[in-house]
């Protein structure tokens, strides 16, 4: 009986989680949808604490479980009210990696505390250990790149990819002895190790811009080895979340790949990353050609215009420029000027990372549009403003069938009547490549570190 | 084996409603629904409640740093999606 | 208990699956769907094969009824479907 | 292990369905998705044929089987082959009716069978009866009531709700009694009459117009009914199907309720049918202002026309007008003129009828406009044909907010330049209200059988 309310305790809170993230589909109800998968946790908790071997561990095992649920409360807690909008890629890669962890040790304990293990019970501890290792490790590599604690280069070696398969032999091979005889525990703990080791040397060559990728993938292996976990303890609450979580982030990788135009074999094991041959040089598409401006040219500009969109891209995180980007919105709009934001699906890093950033400065998420809408308005668009975006922005998509962005569906602003690209230099963006629209006709150049661009911008504005 | 295949078919048809649910998920939204879904993952905190109530001090001290990882986890989660959606705002 | 549970699980995972999946089918195919999702709803066949081979003959003449029906709700349901869709083109 | 692969081939074949189901949503994909279904029951089927129960039976099992699965195939085939397209309706309402009938003899057979019935077994036995008993009794009437077998006067008496509810809290005390006392099978039998009664009385109120709704709700029990029979058999498989057409059902059914702007609870017991009271009389409404035109005339306004469309209603079904109307189409078109369909959502008498109609007659689904699509365009449109459509067209949906049909979303043909309406009288629609269309300035009436009147049309077209 006891076990069967724990049950529906499960069921209910894997509905609290599904109804949570069908309302996280729509900015009015989502804050309400999060609530609702944090009261099916809590259900969650609060029954499984009726479980009959906890009840038997008496007060100290209570004693323990409380201690852990506090202390990871309060670092949870603190890591969230900390962390800095922008620096969410490494944030989710982080927790990811404690969810991956959290699967290697419950396998662990529970092929280590059984008494008569069948085939279900090793063969998805084996899942558990080698997809919660991978998730843990990558993504610690993961943030660690992310953080410039490591570097690029780190942990690149000629062969890697062999390298790779022999860790994931190992694994299997362990895993393999395991479900053979699983009285052999140890064989577990090694089977760890190769699958660290295979976490940690998988991630390290993939390019820190592609890192967001390999974050969603890792959220969804996250997701698989909870699911895997659920397999181990017959706990269809971890089976069900764990295959959500598990969907949710192979869609979020096919999504970037596909606004990327690459497949995800190639983000995982392509060459991209390293600069990219052939293809016009810098020189040959820039040479003479580009006009750079002054603020108060730039604010001429705005006097005769009736609609403005900004284009914010990766730069726009790195300077912190979203505040300053919206006291520059106020000030337009209160001169008439119609303002738009145009949001490229893989702007900044991380899908949705634009909208955080602008929502975070308090800019309406109404006037966000998404590249479909937002590309048919450009003819009628006086100036387009790209602050720190360059590869979502380069028409060379569109033109050149042998650029590596070739087909990327990109923002049309070389449509736009005058463009003002806001960047600190003609440095390409994450693909490696210049970008004619720099050298465009109706193109100004604005060169300064983004957040200060704005600010002079809205200095001459009020000068003016 | 009929309860692996009963628990196989949770699994599948959970993967079924992950792929419907998130697909309606608009890119506006993208971050929040990769840390919420992120948070709910920490589910495995069940798991490891359990792990530390067995009599093997091992197992016990595995479920305790597993409690705090997976709790760390779901709140961090939850807490840092609220923090950004709280942010997301309409005209008027 | 516990096994109604998972199939009470099973139950709630298909219906999830079951409105988001509906709900994406267009007006124009709503007769087809209707008579499509019928035809499955046949299923139940599946049950009356089993009552047939009970050693009961009450049970048998039970389940020899309900194959006819649940088969004639299956073949009927998938072939009408059928000749509907195959009426459905496109320009050109 | 047998078990095992039978288990399996049930995940399979449901796995098939909703697949299926997914293709379905598409034109192009549909019959594909629907060969799909046809497979995964094939692979169910098959694979029941391996249960350990139907093997001990032996050869004279399996005769009885097989004979069962051909007759029912065979009526089947030859119901689906013979089915007039304008038929649907009475067709899928005759199928459900089957499906549930199927259901309380599994789930009767499976009492009377039952070693030590369990409660879970004894609750959903008599779930299956009861929502079986409805589903098979109620679909027969409705069908009855499509094919004028009854007429919408017969079975109803006043205290007709008091009635029913006595019914059904008949059939749920026998069904405690089964629960209490699994072994007095015979109160199965009188719980399934019981519910026999219910299903009949409960479906005859329900005026012929609204039975579509009636029918999508009956096709909703039968998909429970199945889900409770898998409950009584413990098996996903029936689970996971009666779920998926459960579901199916209910949103037809509520997709029909929120284009009539009713309630579900108004459609099956509020008193729609019969006459509205207050509101203009259709005196009022035509008094001398409703003028007729000859076919001659008309064809002159489709000679200066660029753009036509025509609106289906119910009148075309009942006039078989589908295949003049594609000839037509192909005349106006070999002479430049634009046609488009106009498809309300609850044009005709079922969701998606006009649609299947049309398509019997080859006219190609991406002319067929859904409303929202449609609507904007009537003000570019020289001439709207209204061919027995009424309630759909009813601008006193827009204007007067207490018409029955108030809040209904409609076509908004009178905004077109010409409107020409072909029905046989002014006698009004479903909704039994006078339609102010009818008398606008903008309207010519032609006053035929749809299908006459076309052929009319073409007549003159030709002649002209
Ligand atoms: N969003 C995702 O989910 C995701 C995932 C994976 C990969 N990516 C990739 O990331 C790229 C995103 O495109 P993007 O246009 O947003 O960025 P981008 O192409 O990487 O370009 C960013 C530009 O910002 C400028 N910048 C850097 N720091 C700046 C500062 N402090 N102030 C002003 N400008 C600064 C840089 O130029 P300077 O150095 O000259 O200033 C650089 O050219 C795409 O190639 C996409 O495929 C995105
Ligand atoms: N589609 C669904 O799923 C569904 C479900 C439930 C209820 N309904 C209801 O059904 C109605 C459907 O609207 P509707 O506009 O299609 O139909 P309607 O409002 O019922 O009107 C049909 C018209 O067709 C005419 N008609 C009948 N036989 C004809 C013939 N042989 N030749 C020419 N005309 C003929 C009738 O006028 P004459 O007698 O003068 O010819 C009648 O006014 C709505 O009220 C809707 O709410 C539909």
């Amino acid at each position: 009986m006891q076990s069967a309310l724990i049950n529906i305790a499960y069921l209910i809170a894997s509905v609290l989680f599904i109804v949570g993230l069908i309302k996280l589909a729509h900015p009015r109800t989502a804050v309400q949808g999060n609530l609702l998968g944090a009261i099916g946790m809590l259900i969650a908790i609060v029954a499984t604490l009726l479980d009959r071997g906890i009840i038997a561990a008496g007060a100290n095992g209570y004693l323990v479980i409380f201690a852990g649920l506090l202390v990871g409360s309060i670092i949870g807690t603190l890591m969230a009210v900390k962390v800095q909008m922008t620096a969410m890629p490494q944030m989710v890669a982080l927790l990811n990696g404690f969810g991956g962890g959290a699967s290697i040790l419950v396998a662990g304990a529970a092929l280590v505390d059984a008494k008569d293990p069948n085939l279900q019970l090793t063969v998805a501890t084996v899942a558990s250990g080698i997809i919660g290792a991978v998730t843990f490790w990558g993504s610690l590599v993961a943030f660690a790149k992310l953080q410039d604690i490591i570097s690029d280069r780190f942990g690149r070696f000629s062969g890697q990819q062999f390298f790779n398969a022999a860790m994931l032999l190992s694994s299997f091979g362990l895993g393999a002895w395991i479900v053979a005889d699983p009285t052999v525990t140890y064989a577990y703990w090694l089977l760890v190790v190769a699958a660290s080791v295979l976490g940690v040397f998988i991630v390290t060559p993939i390019g820190g811009a592609d890192m967001p990728v390999a974050i969603a993938l890792l959220n969804s292996y996250s997701g698989l080895a909870g699911a895997a976990t659920g397999f181990v303890l017959n706990n269809n609450g971890l089976i069900i979340t764990g295959s959500l979580v598990g969907a949710s982030g192979i869609i979020l990788s096919q999504i970037m790949c596909k606004a990327m135009n690459r497949s995800l074999a190639n983000v995982l094991f392509g060459g991209m990353g390293t600069l990219p041959t052939g293809g016009p040089t810098a020189d040959q598409v820039y040479g003479g050609k580009v006009k750079s401006a002054t603020a108060e040219e730039i604010v001429m500009l705005f006097e005769n215009a009736r609609r403005v969109v900004i284009v914010p891209g990766y730069g726009m995180a790195v300077s912190q420029a979203q505040h300053a980007v919206r006291d520059l919105t106020t000030i337009l709009e209160d001169r008439g000027i119609e303002v738009e934001f145009a949001i490229h699906p893989v702007a900044g890093r991380m899908p949705g990372h634009m909208n955080v950033l602008l929502a975070e400065a308090d800019i309406e998420y109404d006037k966000m549009k998404e590249l479909d809408e937002i590309n048919p308005t450009f003819e009628q668009t006086d100036v387009a403003v790209v602050i720190g975006a360059n590869d979502v922005v380069n028409p060379v998509a569109r033109t050149d069938p042998s650029s590596p962005i070739a087909g990327m569906p990109i923002l049309n602003v070389d449509k736009a009547r005058t463009v003002v690209v806001i960047k600190r230099s003609l440095s390409p963006g994450f693909a490696g490549i210049p970008n004619p629209l720099f050298a465009a006709d109706n193109t100004l150049m604005f060169f300064a570190d983004g957040k200060k661009a704005i600010l002079d911008l809205i200095g001459a504005l009020k000068a003016a | 084996m009929d309860l692996f295949i009963t628990s196989f078919t949770i699994f599948v048809l959970a993967i079924f409603v992950g792929f419907e649910v998130i697909n309606k998920v608009p890119p506006l939204l993208h971050t929040p629904l990769m840390s919420g879904s992120n948070a709910i993952s920490g589910i495995t905190v069940v798991g490891a409640m359990i792990s530390v109530a067995t009599p093997n001090t091992f197992t016990t001290i595995l479920g305790f740093i597993a409690v705090v990882l997976a709790m760390i986890n779901v709140v961090g989660g939850f807490v840092v999606t609220h923090r950004m959606l709280g942010m997301f705002k309409r005209k008027g």
